[in-house]
């Protein structure tokens, strides 16, 4: 279909003694929606963690095996998280706005890899609310708290901010499980249109969404890979008795 | 000496500091203090040591029996300050601790005073570095010599100056030395005490053995006291400088009288004072004259007279200044120590 | 089971104990004005608080404490200028910065600052900050520079107590979020978590200006005390509180009043200060 | 920018550092001028000019700790009960109580002194006495108590109170035997804070307590605390040393009060989580 | 079927000015298991919780219309509410046992209603323990904390506890939500069992576990009841629209 974007060979990974994730095997594609579908403490969020590194800050945490982004290994010594980071956008489960105004949340990253010109700046922020749809409704309160406004479009800010960034990559840890059916649609709906630009990678709880936005899906299980496939393959007819299960809800 | 002379007083209202600028003269036509407001202040003896004891250009002032080697004493016109000096009337500074009480004064009150005032109290007041007084002789209306200090040592001079400075007290460093060996003093109080004058520069003890006896310590003329083996509590509250001597006289009278117990408040002179008039305390403590309210009110008597010493840091070179020179410089007309040299 | 009765009646017991604190600070504030403000109105306001000569003992005594306030205010400058950086950076290393290992002394150790008696800094500071000022400024050594250094540190505690808990408070969210957008820890922290504290950390400082106005037995040590206004930094000062302290022992008639009064004049330092305490923290919760 | 780095760790590490070595400095200071003039004779029973005992202050402390809690205690307690189990947290009552303690907490102590001699000494015609030192301080830990009670309370989980009202609990018993034990750590942090409080304070003790030496015979006494055992000991500089050994005693307590309570809080801790 | 045991008339409720219920109808029968799905904030829990008027406890919050047990009216005054709360037993979302031993845990609910008698209450522990069917797993550390097992026993003993009690009806919210599967599947199997002695009322989130276990379903949307019915009626041919929506996982 497309280039492969991260090559996931052999990872295993700890916290402290206990393994959240074994042997994952996993390539995932360019400028495609993958989805992480499993029950609950299976190791969704680990993963997708480890995919820009920010299980660095888990100081107990250990990582083995081998993660590349581009043909490049991102846990090699020398490898720089923060670019790794700016390169890997992250939209997290609860919307986390920084208590500062729209414009300030938008700017932060690019101010932090270093644009400080004012014009530039404008222009990222316009292009990356416009690109999370969420310019019109925020194009007069720029300057106004950016925790006052309603949960999804909080979501949506914080997708912009990642955007803003400039990324290659957006990871996305349930991003809608928060917000009410309408703001939900309207995140959904902006995942299929960023799919042009960027590799995004999901997590949901909720089947019908991978069903519905995703190309690729991964069932996980008590951290194992159970099956990475086509999402209308997964959905249709899974190769995996585990993953019917869970996907016509017998459990989880 | 040389550099700019950091003075170093007590707060207003302080017992020693009215003393002070009273007998050195740092006052004004109307008798207020004059001292000058650049000086530094501290509330406590132990301040004012430190304070000069981590300044070789300070100058301070404290109690007597305070007085340690952290601390130069200097010699006031040639006289040094000892008590001997004082009750010769060579050295000037000093000042009276009052007693005070009320109207209805319990037996036992009575006779604590009585104690304090008989040939055993005024034993310990010399040991603990203060001077003793004579208690019947106030009664009378005489005084005893011609010393500075001793106009004070009655009751009535005390209550007819009353402009004359409030007067406090200093704790004695001599006081546990003095504890200890009360019980063996008992008999030969005025050589034993002479030698117990740990404060004092080592070197006078011989001397002021033989000073005491030529200039003949009142103790030996006052009478004996016998306990009357009361029972009951003597409430004794106020100033922080008279209740070192008031703890070790406490200690001593109730070794004679174990039934009496005494207790001692130190929280300052108007407290105590306060305290008598409201019936709080059987006794209250000062080491300041009584304002003529305060006298109208109630009974008083001096226990005991204190010296002050004028300090400088230990490595000062100054060893003598006239009472004149310290007035100038608590005045702050004299600012510089090549200037009190003179 | 619990009868209804119990259940009515523990609970107006309850009502009675949460209103004994409203009434304790009635009475504090009874008593105290109660003992002050006569003094102050028939010294006229005025001439109580603007007037710069405090000689209380004199034949024609006069009772001024603008000295002390000026005292009290420079002094509170000081402390802040000295304890608010250190104490914020302090809680910032003690929340983000300190390893484990330290933390698990560090943090007993400045619960332990805060209850070192007063009067142990004071010496201490007498001892070691006087003479040290003294050779670096000149003159006695006891000013304004030495009581805010004290006081600097006599605040850290307060400080850093509620400047740590505000910074904790912190939802790890923004952390993340700015690690996740590239920024290092250092960034995240300064840009992000401190701005989201500032409410927390405004009413820390002003909780220590509190301490700073209010302490006493300390300071009473190192000012100098000398009840005029300074026009240099090495010259002592007199506070509010210890011009209350020194002579209160001494005091007797109007003296004694004058010093009470001096109470309420720090006491209503203290309301106003609470009063912008209570603002800022209603603004930081409607944040 | 890795300049800048650095920057900021150096500047937070030195602050932190600075603060740490500024507590040693002092602790090591008052232990290095203290410890080796503790003697036995400072334990003995009664005070004596000689022996300088801090016995009795020892003993005053106790009681004053003892008897101020026992009386802060359940009042500060009961307040949180009600501030967090019971006001309706938009009632106009609220905010007041919150003033009140807000403002009692910012009070100086010198403040309380004055405040409990006007009252207690002298309108109440108590004396200087224990009496009139324990109510101030009562008044003046009451605020902790509270607030700290206040916080504890609010942290526990309110789905243990639904529980315990979903099994036909009223509020009483909820409070007693669910939330109370939940929140009992966070109380007795508050406790230790007051203890702490309690010891380090001279100035409101020195005009209700007064400073009398003596071993306590009743309330009615005046006393003096260990603080105030070693301001009246350094004031008249002559027994500087025996001071610092009480200044050293005092630390020592408050090190032990403080690594008590992370023990009981541990232990309740453990058993709450 | 059975025995009406609640009967819910015109039931509106509110949060303050927000109204959260409105003009609820329902006949909730004896020994049976109800089960209420809908989307998140729908008022499932809001209205649960007025059953045995937990939502006393809520000072801003209002209740309109009738809701009797057994033919009597619970929010009439003089109604004990805390009588009710023993007869109408609660079982929540997050297990929530007390930081009490096992036994003080399951016998809390009798002690409250007066039984202080030694043996008895060991009969009532065990008895209860046995019917959430974990008495072999915790029978030898009864004077354990209760805290310190895992979640899905937890739940189990959350839901002893309400047993203890001896109720007529238990309430439970989404009592698995925050469970694993195996854990699921063992409370699963226990409110089928329940449902012989006990008229059974839950709450989920998860329409399967609805179709598995319920015999009714009422399906909330934004504080009204769409459809009440079997729930094999209703998961295979919904009345409404939205219903069908819904279970078929279009929005939610
Ligand atoms: N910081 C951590 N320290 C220790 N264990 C952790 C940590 N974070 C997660 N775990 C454990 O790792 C396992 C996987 O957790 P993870 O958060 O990845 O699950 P998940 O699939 O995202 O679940 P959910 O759907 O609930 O978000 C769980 O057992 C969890 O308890
Ligand atoms: N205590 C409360 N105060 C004010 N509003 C509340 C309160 N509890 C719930 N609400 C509001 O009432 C509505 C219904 O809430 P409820 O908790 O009953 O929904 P729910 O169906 O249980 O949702 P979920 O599936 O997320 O648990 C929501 O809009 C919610 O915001
Ligand atoms: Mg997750
Ligand atoms: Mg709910």
């Amino acid at each position: 279909m497309a280039n492969t974007k991260f090559k996931i060979k052999d990872l295993d990974f700890y916290y402290g003694d206990f393994q959240a994730l074994k042997n994952i095997n996993m390539d995932i594609e360019e400028k495609v929606v993958t989805a992480f579908i499993g029950p609950s403490g299976c190791g969704k969020s680990t993963f997708i963690k480890t995919l820009n590194r920010m299980q660095d800050l888990v100081s107990y945490a250990r990582v083995d095996g081998l993660i590349s982004l581009d043909g490049q290994n991102i846990y090699e010594k020398g490898y720089d998280a923060n670019l790794l980071r700016k390169k890997v956008g992250m939209v997290f489960q609860h919307p986390n706005p920084f208590p500062k105004s729209i414009y300030d949340n938008i700017a932060y990253g690019p101010r932090t890899h270093g644009i400080k010109d004012k014009t530039q700046l404008d222009q990222i922020v316009e292009e990356s609310l416009r690109a999370a749809a969420i310019w019109d409704e925020v194009k007069d309160k720029l300057d106004k708290n950016a925790t006052a406004i309603s949960g999804g479009q909080q979501q949506r800010i914080c997708i912009a901010r990642a955007i803003a960034n400039d990324p290659e990559v957006l990871l996305m840890d349930e991003p809608t499980s928060a917000l009410d059916p309408i703001s939900t649609g309207k995140i959904e709906e902006l995942i299929s249109e960023l799919k042009e630009k960027y590799t995004v990678v999901i997590v949901t709880h909720n089947m019908q969404q991978a069903a519905r936005i995703s190309d690729k899906t991964a069932f996980f299980l008590t951290g194992e890979v159970i099956e990475f496939d086509d999402t209308e393959k997964i959905f249709s007819n899974p190769s995996d008795q585990r993953t019917d299960d869970y996907i016509s809800g017998r459990f989880g | 000496q040389e550099g700019t002379i950091n003075v170093v007083s007590r707060e207003d209202g302080s017992g020693t500091r009215g003393a002070f600028v009273e007998i050195v003269g740092v006052v004004d036509e109307n008798e207020d203090d004059m001292t000058t407001t650049s000086a530094a202040i501290q509330n406590s003896t132990n301040g004012v040591m430190q304070t000069v004891a981590g300044d070789p250009n300070a100058i301070g002032y404290i109690s007597l029996g305070s007085l340690d080697d952290t601390v130069k004493s200097v010699t006031v016109d040639g006289a040094e300050a000892t008590p001997e000096a004082i009750n010769a009337g060579d050295y000037p500074i000093a000042r009276p601790f009052v007693v005070a009480w009320g109207e209805d004064q319990s037996d036992v009150s009575a006779d604590f005073l009585t104690f304090i005032h008989s040939q055993e109290g005024q034993t310990i007041v010399e040991e603990e570095g203060y001077i003793a007084v004579d208690a019947s002789a106030s009664a009378e209306g005489e005084e005893s010599s011609e010393e500075a200090s001793s106009e004070e040592t009655t009751e009535e001079s005390a209550t007819e100056e009353t402009t004359e400075e409030p007067a406090e007290g200093e704790e004695s460093a001599g006081a546990e030395e003095a504890a200890s060996e009360e019980e063996t003093t008992e008999e030969e109080t005025t050589e034993e005490e002479a030698s117990s004058e740990e404060t004092i520069e080592e070197e006078s003890a011989t001397e002021e053995e033989s000073t005491e006896e030529e200039s003949g310590s009142v103790v030996a003329s006052l009478p004996s006291y016998e306990a009357a083996g009361l029972e009951g509590t003597v409430e004794v509250v106020g100033s922080t400088s008279v209740t070192p001597v008031m703890e070790v006289l406490a200690e001593e009278y109730m070794a004679l009288n174990p039934d009496v117990t005494i207790n001692i408040t130190s929280n300052g002179s108007s407290a105590g004072i306060e305290a008598a008039t409201g019936g709080a305390a059987d006794l209250g403590m000062s080491s300041r004259e009584l304002t003529e309210d305060e006298a109208a009110a109630l009974n008083q008597a001096n226990i005991a007279l204190d010296g002050i010493a004028v300090v400088v840091h230990p490595e000062s070179t100054v060893e003598d200044l006239s009472l004149e020179t310290i007035r100038s410089i608590f005045l702050g007309e004299v600012t510089e120590w090549e200037e009190a040299a003179q | 089971m619990q009868s209804n009765f119990t259940e009515t009646f523990m609970k107006y017991v309850f009502i009675v104990c949460a209103s004994l604190s409203i009434l304790s600070i009635i009475l504090i504030f009874y008593f105290i004005f109660e003992g002050g403000v006569p003094f102050i109105l028939e010294e006229g306001i005025g001439n109580f608080i603007f007037n710069e000569v405090w000689r209380p003992t004199a034949s024609n005594p006069s009772f001024g404490i603008l000295p002390m306030i000026v005292g009290s205010l420079v002094v509170t400058a000081g402390a802040i200028i000295i304890g608010v950086p250190i104490g914020v950076l302090s809680s910032i290393f003690m929340a983000f910065y300190c390893p484990d290992w330290l933390y698990k002394f560090a943090k007993p150790a400045i619960n332990l600052m805060a209850s070192i008696p007063s009067i142990v800094y004071g010496y201490f500071a007498l001892r070691l900050f006087v003479p040290f000022f003294r050779d670096l400024m000149g003159g006695t050594g006891m000013n304004i520079v030495t009581a805010s250094t004290l006081l600097g540190i006599m605040i850290l505690p307060t400080i850093i107590g509620l400047t740590e808990a505000s910074l904790r408070a912190v939802p790890k969210e923004y952390y993340s979020a700015s690690v996740g957008l590239g920024a290092d820890h250092d960034r995240s922290i300064m840009r992000v978590i401190l701005p989201a504290a500032k409410s927390g950390i405004l009413s820390a400082i002003i909780l220590g200006i509190g301490r700073a106005i209010g302490e006493t037995m300390a300071v009473i040590l190192v000012t100098g005390n000398q009840p005029a206004i300074p026009n240099d930094l090495n010259q002592g000062v007199r506070t509010l509180t210890t011009n209350i302290v020194l002579e209160m022992g001494y005091a007797s008639g109007r003296h004694r009043e004058a010093l009470i009064a001096t109470a309420v004049v720090l006491f209503i330092f203290i309301i106003i200060l609470n009063t912008t305490f209570m603002i800022v923290k209603n603004k930081g919760g409607n944040d | 920018m890795t300049k800048k780095i650095s920057f900021i760790k150096i500047l937070v590490w030195a602050a932190g550092l600075f603060t740490l070595g500024m507590l040693l400095f002092i602790v090591g200071y008052i232990f290095y001028n203290g410890l080796p003039h503790l003697s036995a004779s400072m334990f003995e029973w009664d005070y004596t000019t000689d022996n300088v005992s801090m016995m009795p202050s020892i003993i005053s402390t106790l009681i004053i700790i003892g008897a101020s809690l026992l009386i802060a205690g359940p009042i500060g307690i009961f307040t949180g009960f009600y501030l967090v189990e019971y006001a309706d947290q938009k009632s106009k009552f609220l905010p007041i109580i919150r003033l009140a303690t807000d403002t009692l907490a910012a009070v100086p102590s010198i403040v309380y002194g004055l405040f409990g001699m006007l009252l207690f000494v002298y309108q109440f015609e108590w004396g200087y006495s224990h009496f009139a030192g324990i109510l101030t301080v009562t008044i003046m830990i009451l605020p902790i108590i509270i607030s700290s009670t206040e916080e504890a309370l609010r942290s526990v989980n309110d789905s243990l109170r639904m529980g315990s009202y979903g099994l036909g609990a009223g509020r009483l018993r909820t409070i007693f035997t669910v939330v109370l034990p939940v929140a009992m750590p966070g109380i007795l942090s508050g406790v230790i804070l007051a203890i702490g409080r309690i010891v380090g304070e001279s100035a409101a003790f020195i005009y209700t307590l007064g400073s009398s030496s003596s071993m306590i015979s009743s309330l009615g006494d005046s006393g003096r605390t260990l603080a105030v055992h070693m301001y009246m000991l350094s004031q008249e500089g002559l027994h500087v040393d025996e001071s610092y050994a009480v200044a050293s005693i005092l630390i020592l307590i408050v090190l032990f009060i403080n690594g008590l309570s992370n023990l009981i809080g541990n232990r309740l801790g453990s058993g709450g989580k």
